[in-house]
């Protein structure tokens, strides 16, 4: 039994570590997430030559890595630095449905790497619908076995930079029925697009998008028409482990931060980290951080395995969702007015940590998953 | 046991709810309801009517313009102005200062200070907390140095609210550095016109600016703006926060926000279902309602024992623990319930500049980020770990 | 407004406190509660002495009480002193059903007031349906209009030494429905009705009864045929109130002893209740305690309205239950090995606590009960 | 990261499996799965059949009986043994005792007292509660004076579990007074039918008799059972208490715990339905299902780097706090999933003298009465608040 990371995995993530340490400081990171863009240009382009997105895809497509415990490795960097920039948008996401395209599509993967488009999986449809298989966007085989699409997604993050959209579509079955689920890859400038964005409490910027009567050629699927089901799922599936492994790094920084301010703060003559009311909390934490750590270990775990992979992925998305709030909420309080600063760190990892309960199905929905798996 | 109101008190609220339903001006409800912030502007227009009925400070005596509400009459007033979505009374000239002034301060004070927290001629803040002194803040360090007529003020104050519109502040200050740190405390009313005055900005975590860092450097401050005697400001301040602690509970805020949030989840699906019809989110909603009906016999319990001429006593740190964490709570399902959505923040798409798409549902545009403000509530006027500090002490003798 | 009792009521209330200080001793009461009898016959009379049972029941049955803030009052002085005898299923469940009988059957109500009877209501089924209606035992209309009556009811407390049985009963109708209720009032030594009881957790018998063929006159019926669910439920309203308002004197009992312990217990040179965590956890105790009390008295405010009660009844149970077992397993935790013990205490208080959760609905059920309505 | 056993500790799994379905007598593992408690008798049976495969004391060293086996091996029988519901190891000799003597104990002590924990001849309990020592153990003041060849001791012990079994005792004792408490304890064995000996059983709130007092009147204790040197009492105390705080875990008696649960609630019905399609119930359950998964690597994660070769820290502490809340959870969701049948509490209706009537399901029999036992789970071992202490000294470095 052994549960270090390999020692190659260890030096990208001390490496990605000190990068953020050094280079990538929150006060500048904080004025891209919230800046018309939602994140930095310049940083997305120094972080994609550290390899990170190369790190994160197989190497058929010229990545050289896109296991279960890379993506878990370097995403829990991610968290440390608390990046906005698109990752998980296009290393994942886009990426991993990509993967199972048609050549052309696949070659947009290798454009990925080399920062030529900025592919963007539109999937989401309602707010509190987080179902995998929820699609109502309507996909019309016209007379000339072309398509066209109609429909409308919801909060798609890093949505008004994209190069493609990745449009789920269903040509048949109920709303919730994973067959007859299409994807569609079109260019972003397709007559018929509309996009409203938002800015967000956590940084980078969101979408609502429009389709109106689209029309796609039938080499824009991906994967077979009504059959790309599992493309999306096997997606989401592998952004819900990088999100966990995110909401890790960032639990970690919110530990570190919290224990050097009690012991720095001073009420009363001592350092508040001496009171055992505050003691006792902040041990409780930790016990809850080891416990989340333990979760995303056993997603990882079982990432492969057919029977176990969505058990496990939805144990670990509710543990990180239920422990991510308490801890959020914890530090914060244990800081008192300092955690409630833009100016000072905890607040923006404290909010990005919620947030990721909303990204892919929250506690309550991964719990009510789990009880019927 | 009568629990019921007089015919009087049931009198008194009719015409509240009257007065509220002809005065509330309906964008300012809605900015309220979706707990957006109202601006200075709004507050000062809605004092301004309060104090045409004179109700801006029902529980002062009537010689200053009060109406010698008692707890009851106060209670009913909140919990209306609650229920129909008013502006907050900012409460640090006429809920704060005001009570301190009438106790220890001059005549000359009273006469002075008071008719211009009705007119609305000062905008006060508190100038309490120290960037060294939270919870403990009989460490606070801003000194004031007796010069002839004035006194000369350094130092700084922190989290001060609304600093960015108020023309005075009521401070703390160290005047003597002897004795125990509360013996050398004295209570100073400051113009934040003078010279060497500096205040700047705390952007919260949701981009909000509510409160202030204040610098002081070499202030000078008439010395008869001192309050009661020179280093006896600990006892005044400690009337001060009693006062401010009591009406937390905020049962009537919190009954609307709950309407609100059963309105957001019968709207929303969850499995092709209402997100309501969902049993665990019903469970949660469920638990929060109990513990709200709770609190509100909890809360009208404590205000019998006043209104029976029992002294509040530490049953305020008990309403102030559960006040807080209840509305953090209703707060914390409303965002669950946005999903997706509760990643907008646009604080502005109430605003009439507000030219972004529109967010739908209207209160999914502040509620991410009223759930990171309102972490405040557990933070602010005591922390609840001070409060369960006061309750050991005081009701448990640990 | 006013919170406090009357003064009748105070004094009613201070009188039995003293009553169980001075008279009821807990090591008599649990030699008593665990012997094969359940209870004592010497304090149940003694205590009947002192006009507890007459302040539960109506002045036109003899009583001098009767209202839901009697009952409030009562049962938590009787929670106070841990009582084990039966007034919760003599004073409260038997009595109302009877006074809604006919005059055979109210005076069953005086003759419990001269402790001439013992009738013990014989409704719940299975350990685990807390519906008011679920009852199947049948019950079957004979040809001379006489009725029998089979089936079996689980876990009737203090039944071995019943005098009678009010055995619910339906000859219509599915397991929940409200509709075909009956209640039949009988003596137990009739035939064809088995007693299998056991040691409870905490304190009193309870028992397992059989009816077979058991057969019944029609004056035997407790209000009319198949009519009777109102006369069930309205009991066992009142014996949630009962037994929300003994969880209160538990609860405030169990305060005083763990206040106790932690200002005498020294560790490391002082009394433990110098820790701030445990300050901490004890004032939060004190929070959850006033909220349950707040709790209780909202339902004794709504008992007599009819669109009200129903929802504020199981609010309380609800929080009595979730707070009652908080309260049990922290006061347990505070006293540490000492709480363990059953020569201490606070033990036995804490296993009445909890078990009141399993009476008349646990907090799950009434969690839900109130989110139906 | 590789979390496979080697192909050996497979077979090992294998072996130890195979060898628990051969030896255990069902009516005990009947008794173990419905969470009744065992005779003195059974655990002698089960001890002396381990002892002939050599498995009583598998972490011993080969010279001593033992098998040297590592932590991963001692984990695999662990877990094994608490799938199949094999009665627990009596740990005061072979797992408390034995290391102190191993790494502190004369040769001698050594030669004659590992031996008779093998065959049975000593059952031992472990004296270090005193009642006014429990989490402050330091302050203990049972004292031993020298006199010539022996020590006299006197004073109290308390918590002493199954010392009404028990032969003989390893006791913390004072031998000085000087200095810091904790310089003045020595560790010792004495002989429990010792004249001056008094044992009192200490009745839980269950009304089981698992734990004693005793009562020390000059004693008399020859001095060669001392245990290293006098004084040095301390260190071996805190050795032995990492070794007791180390396999606090309980997954596998969890797991089967859980399963035992599902069962039960797939038989009970709630509005007509198995209890385990009730949303609520199953929530809870699903919750404490994912935290054991969870524990159970957390576990495996310290195993990992014990085996790796780093010293495990106040990880044992994270664990104890984890075991024993996780195994109260599921007593408490068990106890909840009977409803009213929680009331009884007949734990000899699995005995062969039981003449009551039959409690059904088996585990209502002692279902409550086990909740309560177990609270004792997160009070001893060192409480879970001194285990937060633990991890706030020497993790968190508060």
């Amino acid at each position: 039994m052994d549960f270090k990371p390999s020692p190659e995995r260890q030096i990208l993530f001390d490496t990605l570590k000190k990068y953020f340490e050094k280079e990538y400081s929150l006060s500048d990171r904080n004025i891209a997430a919230h800046s018309d863009l939602g994140y930095s240009k310049k940083a997305w382009e120094a972080m994609r030559d550290l390899g990170i997105l190369e790190s994160l895809i197989d190497p058929e497509l010229d990545g050289f890595g896109g296991t279960a415990l890379d993506i878990s490795t370097v995403f829990e960097a991610l968290g440390r630095g608390l990046v906005v920039e698109p990752f998980l948008e296009v290393g994942i996401l886009a990426a991993k449905v990509l993967s199972k395209g048609n050549d052309v599509q696949k070659s947009l993967v290798k454009k990925i790497l080399k920062n030529e488009c900025l592919p963007i999986l539109a999937h989401s449809e309602t707010d509190t619908e987080y179902s995998k298989s929820f699609v109502e966007t309507k996909l019309s085989v016209e007379a000339d076995g072309s398509y066209k699409i109609s429909g409308a997604k919801r909060m798609i993050k890093h949505a008004a930079e994209a190069t493609h959209f990745l449009v789920t579509c269903r040509n048949t079955g109920d709303a919730s029925s994973e067959a007859g689920i299409s994807i569609a890859c079109i260019p972003t400038d397709r007559e018929g697009i509309k996009i409203d964005s938002f800015a967000t409490i956590d940084g980078g910027r969101v979408s609502d998008l429009t389709f109106s009567n689209v029309s796609i050629s039938s080499e824009e699927l991906v994967g077979e028409l009504g059959m790309s089901y599992s493309i999306v799922s096997d997606a989401i599936d592998t952004g819900i482990l990088a999100i966990c492994s995110e909401a890790l790094g960032i639990m970690e920084r919110i530990k570190e931060l919290t224990l050097e301010y009690l012991k720095t703060r001073k009420q009363f003559g001592v350092p508040i980290g001496k009171f055992q009311a505050i003691q006792h909390r902040m041990a409780q934490l930790l016990v809850e951080i080891e416990q989340a750590r333990s979760s995303v270990i056993n997603a990882t775990i079982y990432f492969d395995d057919e029977t176990e992979k969505e058990k496990t992925i939805s144990a670990a998305k509710f543990s990180i969702g239920k422990i991510g709030t308490l801890v959020a909420e914890e530090s914060i309080q244990l800081h008192g007015g300092m955690g409630m600063t833009w100016e000072y760190d905890l607040g923006h990892y404290a909010k990005r940590l919620v947030l990721i309960d909303h990204e892919f199905g929250d506690e309550d929905f991964h719990l009510q998953k789990y009880i019927s798996l | 046991m009568d629990l019921n109101f007089t015919k009087e008190q049931e009198n008194f609220q009719i015409e509240v709810r009257s007065f509220l339903s002809d005065n509330l001006e309906p964008q300012v409800v809605e900015k309220v309801k979706n707990g957006i912030p109202i601006t200075k502007e709004d507050s000062e227009r809605w004092h301004q009517k309060l104090n045409e009925k004179g109700w801006l400070a029902g529980t002062w005596p009537k010689q200053y313009g009060g109406q010698e509400w008692d707890v009851v009459e106060k209670f009913i007033f909140e919990e209306e102005c609650g229920s129909a979505g008013a502006p907050r009374i900012v409460p640090f000239g006429v809920g704060m200062l005001a009570p301190v002034l009438m106790k220890f301060g001059s005549q000359e004070q009273r006469d002075y200070w008071l008719p211009r927290m009705l007119t609305g001629e000062d905008w006060w803040c508190q100038g309490y907390s120290e960037p060294g002194s939270g919870s403990d803040l009989a460490s606070l360090k801003t000194s004031a140095v007796r010069d002839g007529d004035h006194y000369i003020v350094n130092g700084q104050k922190t989290w001060t609210t609304f600093a960015q519109h108020a023309n005075m502040i009521f401070c703390l200050v160290r005047t003597s550095t002897e004795g125990k740190p509360q013996e050398g405390i004295s209570f100073i009313l400051i113009d934040m016109n003078s010279p060497g005055i500096e205040v700047r900005p705390i952007i919260t975590l949701d981009g909000s600016h509510e409160v202030n860092e204040i610098f002081f450097s070499d202030v000078k401050v008439p010395a008869k703006n001192l309050v009661g005697e020179e280093n006896k400001g600990w006892t005044y301040a400690k009337y001060l926060l009693t006062h401010e602690r009591t009406g937390n509970a905020n049962v009537a805020v919190s009954k609307r926000k709950i309407q609100k949030l059963k309105k957001l989840a019968d709207d929303a699906k969850k499995n092709e279902q209402p997100l309501s019809n969902d049993p665990m989110f019903a469970s949660r909603l469920a638990q929060i309602e109990i513990d709200l009906q709770n609190l509100e016999i909890t809360n009208l319990r404590t205000l019998a024992s006043v209104e029976n001429g029992e002294a509040p006593g530490a049953e305020s740190s008990i309403i102030k623990i559960l006040g807080s964490e209840i509305e953090q709570d209703i707060d914390n399902l409303t965002r669950k319930s946005l999903g997706k959505r509760a990643f907008v923040n646009e604080p502005d798409a109430l605003s009439s500049g507000y030219n972004g798409a529109e967010v739908v549902p209207k209160a999914a545009a502040y509620a991410s980020g009223k759930y990171f403000n309102h972490r405040k509530k557990s933070i602010y006027a005591g922390s609840n770990e001070i409060q369960k500090n006061i309750i050991s002490k005081l009701m448990l003798n640990l």
